[in-house]
């Protein structure tokens, strides 16, 4: 049930085994919980009110409860930052929607045939204008007339895909085997008539049901908070004046304010037992530290099961510029160890927490240590693995600083390591211990290894903010992503989601992938 | 409530610690005291080992020269100390080399301490409480080798 | 990484064991009984 | 020339940084001692003018200390340094745990000093983490008086009826109360000894080429003190205001403000305010937090400094000292404390 959780579902599946009332029941709830998090968050839903005027930080796609539909409707939850260093979100609501290619000359029949075929899912069939690159005579401005269809909710949305896919790709293939036909004649003609002026019969001089008028499908791949981000002119990283008119929220771009707001940043890394010569194995290996910076301050928590001695505070400065004091929690075992740094991250309320290799090492561990001593930590801090087995939350981004080593720090692969980025992006030798030596030292030098290990958090932190902070949140505010989702795309995607942005502007249907 | 007051009379004249004078890099103090700094562990024996040559014989003497400032007699108060030869130091204007054992090379340079280190002596028997500590010498340049060895050649 | 440089074949020889990285981020309390 | 070293080195040495804080002191030639609470707590240097807290700073190379034999060309090593010493200079402070309060009751001071055994001034100012002029200003907010070379505290009610006193002389013998002559002060107040009049002028007023000037904020302060302290039940904010307003000697003006007496007051209930004494607070922090969130559930880290800040002995950020024994919660932009 975990992996439903996915806040960045590009691939539009289904949820399959679930009957259709128990997963909208789930879906419910499911919504639910997260409102519920959000607000332990301080992220309480602004519905009515004075307006609100916020740094939109974070955004993910929802389902609204609705009179319209029972199924819900769709919306996306927007995650604002307030001046006075608030917080709070609101829902826009916004219909889904695909585009359809019809011949010409049925778009009533063809209306009529979608109706009927999808009455249990489609809201509203509307006719849009767009520029079709893929015309030939595109260049002298002929625009394409495409049947929208939009729907309640993305739900819905899919379950039409669904109905649609055999039609369209029946049609497809009657086209590709026409098309060969007609370029056996080789006329000129022939060819320039096949693209476009179809009458009601086919070659074959058969009547045309209207099934058969619908030739392609576009645009039905958007993820959908992209979609409302690019038709809505909405991104992370910029100020909005948020309104809520009789239930109804606007977002409208306050250019005044270009500074961004300060995101509560949380910085954390953990140091495991381990058995010698292998890897740390979270079924039977314990976390025997946490060590985190939040804005800037230094804290550590040590399971007293394992290091041998309480720790006392210390400071770990490694240039003036990057301050590190720490306090430190002495904790008396690992259960107590996750149950502070859990309660820790709620009162402080980070909006970014970041790691260095979290998605595959850090947040895994911790999941699975909190789960052995029977914590949810979905349930405590509302981070979980998604289908994309990376560690997300909906209040709060999960910035893993790794991703922007590989993709945009344009270091050699050897050198992508935590100590090496450190050496080149912040100028100091940060502290190395050897892995092997780090159980061993949990007994033997415990203050050396707790040294290692705020050597990494601080290390963590400083890279975030020097780095990935200012260059994440600056792409946020052109691409129609959430900052998730900004750090861990491929620079392809980032690239693509550019050009949609421009084709909406433009006004130009996108081509299919 | 401990206390111990600090003397540093030895080392007023030199105060203020302005700028250092020109005329060449000076490594050690008017005292006759130096800093050297490596970037890594020396290896030293902790006593003398058992079947030396002659050659590793001679590198191993007894110290029991003064230290040139008025601690010498603590200094030597247990009797003379084992030392033993470890390198060799050249230093040629801000640079510096050391030679350790008869393989190694470590090249490095002479540089300004900010802030200066105060050398103090704390004796740590409660008989000696009420002795002030003093503030023996103040350093203010040390030789430095940051790189990786180098093999002799 | 060790370069080693023995001058004789026993375990007392004389040598340097080069760091990588050089740090003096880390300050403590002392106490004390530490110091005197 | 030949380097050697020892085989056992004296580690007997330390390295202190000559910082600029530090060398100044030795340029005016102040006198310098290491000084600390026990032996299980930290260090302090502490100078004429200034209070410097010793830490360790580590560093991972090797560092020799030699001796330099110019004449036969060698230099021979003795001691080898992981640290040096850190002085950072810090607000020093005076430990009064074994100072005795002294109250008017009629009781001889003879017979008080039997009783309870002040320590003398000297040794106080000897033992305290603290300079020489750190020392003398806090003794003076800590209404410490010196009689007979004896340390004592003057007792709040001792203290609010002298300088009730001293402000009723004044204003009967319409002296100057921004540059009034201490010895001609002296010579009307009949009744009071000297060394009280001494405590409180050195609390109250401040010394300025043309005499004694009336710190009238720090007195308004006293008398709101001096307020809360008469109910011992927790009040309504506005009409602790208005009694405050009231209790200002005749013909003495001064304006109040509720933010100086943080410290001294807990709102047990909204709107309420009562007096609460940080002096006889558990030491431990455990207990001393669990006092406090028992009084009062939720705090501001304003209101909560003066009750806890003492026992941050290691200097850490208030904010996360706090967060050791307590709950830092944000709500909104403002950070409330709270039990764990």
């Amino acid at each position: 049930r975990r992996e439903e959780r996915n806040y960045n579902d590009f691939s539009g599946k289904r949820q399959d085994g679930l009957s259709k009332a128990s997963s909208l029941q789930a879906k419910f709830q499911a919504v639910e919980n997260i409102d519920r998090i959000d607000s332990v968050f301080e992220f309480n839903r602004y519905e009515s009110g004075p307006k609100k005027i916020g740094w939109l930080v974070n955004m993910h796609a929802t389902t609204v409860k609705s009179s319209e539909s029972v199924s819900g409707v769709s919306g996306v939850d927007y995650y604002f930052l307030d001046e006075e260093g608030g917080n709070f979100k609101a829902t826009v609501k916004y219909d889904p929607y695909f585009l359809l290619i019809c011949k010409e000359t049925m778009f009533a029949e063809a209306e009529e045939f979608l109706r009927k075929k999808l009455d249990t899912c489609l809201k509203k069939i509307s006719r849009v204008e767009k520029e079709d690159l893929s015309l030939p005579n595109h260049l002298i401005g002929l625009n394409r007339t495409l049947l929208k269809l939009s729907f309640h909710s993305v739900s819905d949305l899919l379950e039409a895909r669904r109905i649609m896919n055999p039609i369209l790709d029946a049609n497809k293939k009657a086209t590709e085997t026409k098309s060969v036909y007609s370029l056996s004649e080789l006329s000129y003609n022939n060819i320039l008539k096949s693209n476009g002026d179809d009458d009601y019969e086919d070659q074959k001089g058969r009547l045309m049901d209207a099934s058969e008028a619908l030739e392609d499908i576009r645009e039905y791949d958007v993820p959908y908070h992209v979609r409302v981000s690019i038709d809505k002119d909405i991104r992370v990283g910029k100020w909005y004046i948020v309104e809520a008119t009789d239930g109804e929220v606007n977002l409208i771009p306050d250019d005044k304010r270009i500074a961004f707001a300060d995101p509560v940043v949380l910085a954390f890394d953990i140091e495991t037992t381990k058995a010698p010569l292998k890897f740390p194995d979270s079924s039977v290996d314990q976390i025997m530290m946490i060590s985190y910076m939040i804005d800037g301050e230094g804290f550590l928590i040590t399971n007293r099961e394992i290091i041998s001695q309480d720790i006392e505070d210390f400071e770990y400065t490694p240039k003036p510029e990057y301050p590190g004091l720490f306090a430190i929690f002495n904790e008396k075992d690992e259960k107590a160890l996750i149950e502070r740094f859990f309660e820790h991250i709620r009162d402080a309320k980070p909006t970014v927490i970041a790691t260095f290799n979290g998605d595959f090492f850090d947040w895994p561990f911790v999941e699975a240590r909190a789960a052995y001593h029977d914590i949810d930590m979905f349930e405590e801090i509302g981070f979980a693995k998604d289908s994309e087995g990376e560690y997300k939350s909906t209040y709060c981004a999960h910035m893993d600083c790794y991703r922007w080593v590989k993709r945009d720090s344009y270091l050699p692969q050897g050198s992508q390591g935590l100590k090496a980025v450190t050496t080149v992006k912040l100028g100091y030798n940060p502290t190395e211990l050897d892995p092997e030596l780090m159980t061993p030292y949990a007994i033997e030098k415990p203050q050396v290894l707790s040294e290692y290990s705020v050597s990494d958090a601080v290390a963590t932190y400083y890279l975030y903010y020097k780095y990935v902070h200012p260059f994440i949140f600056s792409l946020c505010t052109i691409i129609p992503l959430n900052p998730d989702e900004v750090l861990r795309k491929g620079t392809g995607t980032l690239c693509e989601m550019l050009l949609m942005v421009q084709a909406y502007q433009g006004g130009i249907l996108l081509p299919n992938k | 409530m401990p206390s111990r007051s600090i003397e540093y009379d030895e080392v007023t004249e030199s105060i203020p610690f302005g700028d250092l004078v020109e005329g060449g890099p000076v490594i050690s103090t008017s005292s006759g005291l130096m800093i050297l700094e490596i970037q890594g562990d020396l290896n030293l024996p902790q006593r003398i080992p058992d079947k030396l040559t002659e050659t590793e014989s001679e590198m191993y003497v007894q110290d029991e020269s003064s230290l040139g400032i008025n601690t010498a007699d603590e200094l030597g108060s247990s009797g003379s100390h084992t030392a033993v030869k470890f390198g060799k130091l050249d230093i040629d204007g801000k640079r510096a080399t050391l030679y350790i054992g008869s393989s190694q090379r470590l090249v490095g340079t002479i540089e300004k301490i900010d802030p200066p280190l105060g050398l103090m002596r704390i004796l740590s028997e409660s008989s000696t409480e009420e002795t002030p500590i003093q503030v023996l010498d103040v350093i203010r340049q040390k030789a430095i080798f940051r790189s990786r060895p180098l093999p002799i050649m | 990484e060790i370069v080693e440089a023995p001058i004789k074949n026993n375990e007392n020889r004389i040598w340097v064991k080069y760091h990588e990285g050089f740090s003096d981020a880390v300050k403590k309390n002392i106490r004390w009984s530490d110091l005197f | 020339m030949d380097i050697y070293s020892w085989l056992q080195r004296d580690d007997s040495f330390h390295l202190i940084q000559m910082t600029p804080d530090l060398v100044k002191t030795m340029e005016n030639n102040e006198r310098l001692i290491f000084k600390s609470r026990d032996r299980d707590s930290s260090i302090f240097l502490c100078s004429d003018s200034k209070t410097f807290h010793i830490r360790k700073k580590n560093h991972s190379n090797t560092v020799i200390v030699l001796k330099h034999d110019k004449e036969n060309a060698k230099a021979i090593g003795f001691a080898s340094m992981d640290s040096e010493l850190e002085p950072k200079v810090v607000s020093g402070s005076i430990d009064i745990s074994d100072v005795p309060l002294f109250e008017e009751t009629g009781e001889e001071f003879t017979d008080f000093v039997k009783r309870t055994n002040p320590p003398s001034f000297a040794d106080l100012r000897a033992v305290s983490t603290a300079s020489k002029t750190e020392f003398d200003v806090q003794w003076a907010e800590l209404n410490g008086c010196e009689i007979d070379g004896h340390a004592v505290i003057l007792g709040f009610n001792l203290v609010v009826s002298v300088l009730k006193t001293i402000i009723t002389t004044l204003v009967a013998y319409d002296m100057d109360q921004e540059a009034f002559s201490a010895t001609k002060l002296q010579e009307r107040l009949e009744d009071i000894r000297p060394e009280f009049a001494r405590t409180v002028l050195a609390q109250f007023a401040t010394k300025t080429p043309a005499g004694y000037s009336l710190d009238k904020p720090k007195i308004s302060r006293w008398f709101g003190l001096q307020v809360l302290r008469s109910t011992l039940a927790p009040v309504k904010e506005e009409d602790f205001l208005i009694n405050w307003k009231d209790a200002f000697p005749a013909f003495f003006d001064v304006s109040i403000d509720i933010q100086s007496l943080v410290g001294s007051f807990v709102r047990p209930f909204p709107n309420m305010v009562q007096f609460y004494n940080s002096a006889g607070l558990p030491q431990d922090p455990v207990q001393r937090f669990k006092e406090l969130f028992k009084i009062q559930a939720s705090w501001s880290l304003e209101e909560m400094k003066p009750y806890v800040e003492d026992l941050n002995s290691r200097n850490l950020k208030l904010e996360s000292f706090v967060m050791k024994y307590a709950r830092r919660k944000r709500i909104g932009k403002n950070y409330v404390i709270t039990r764990r």
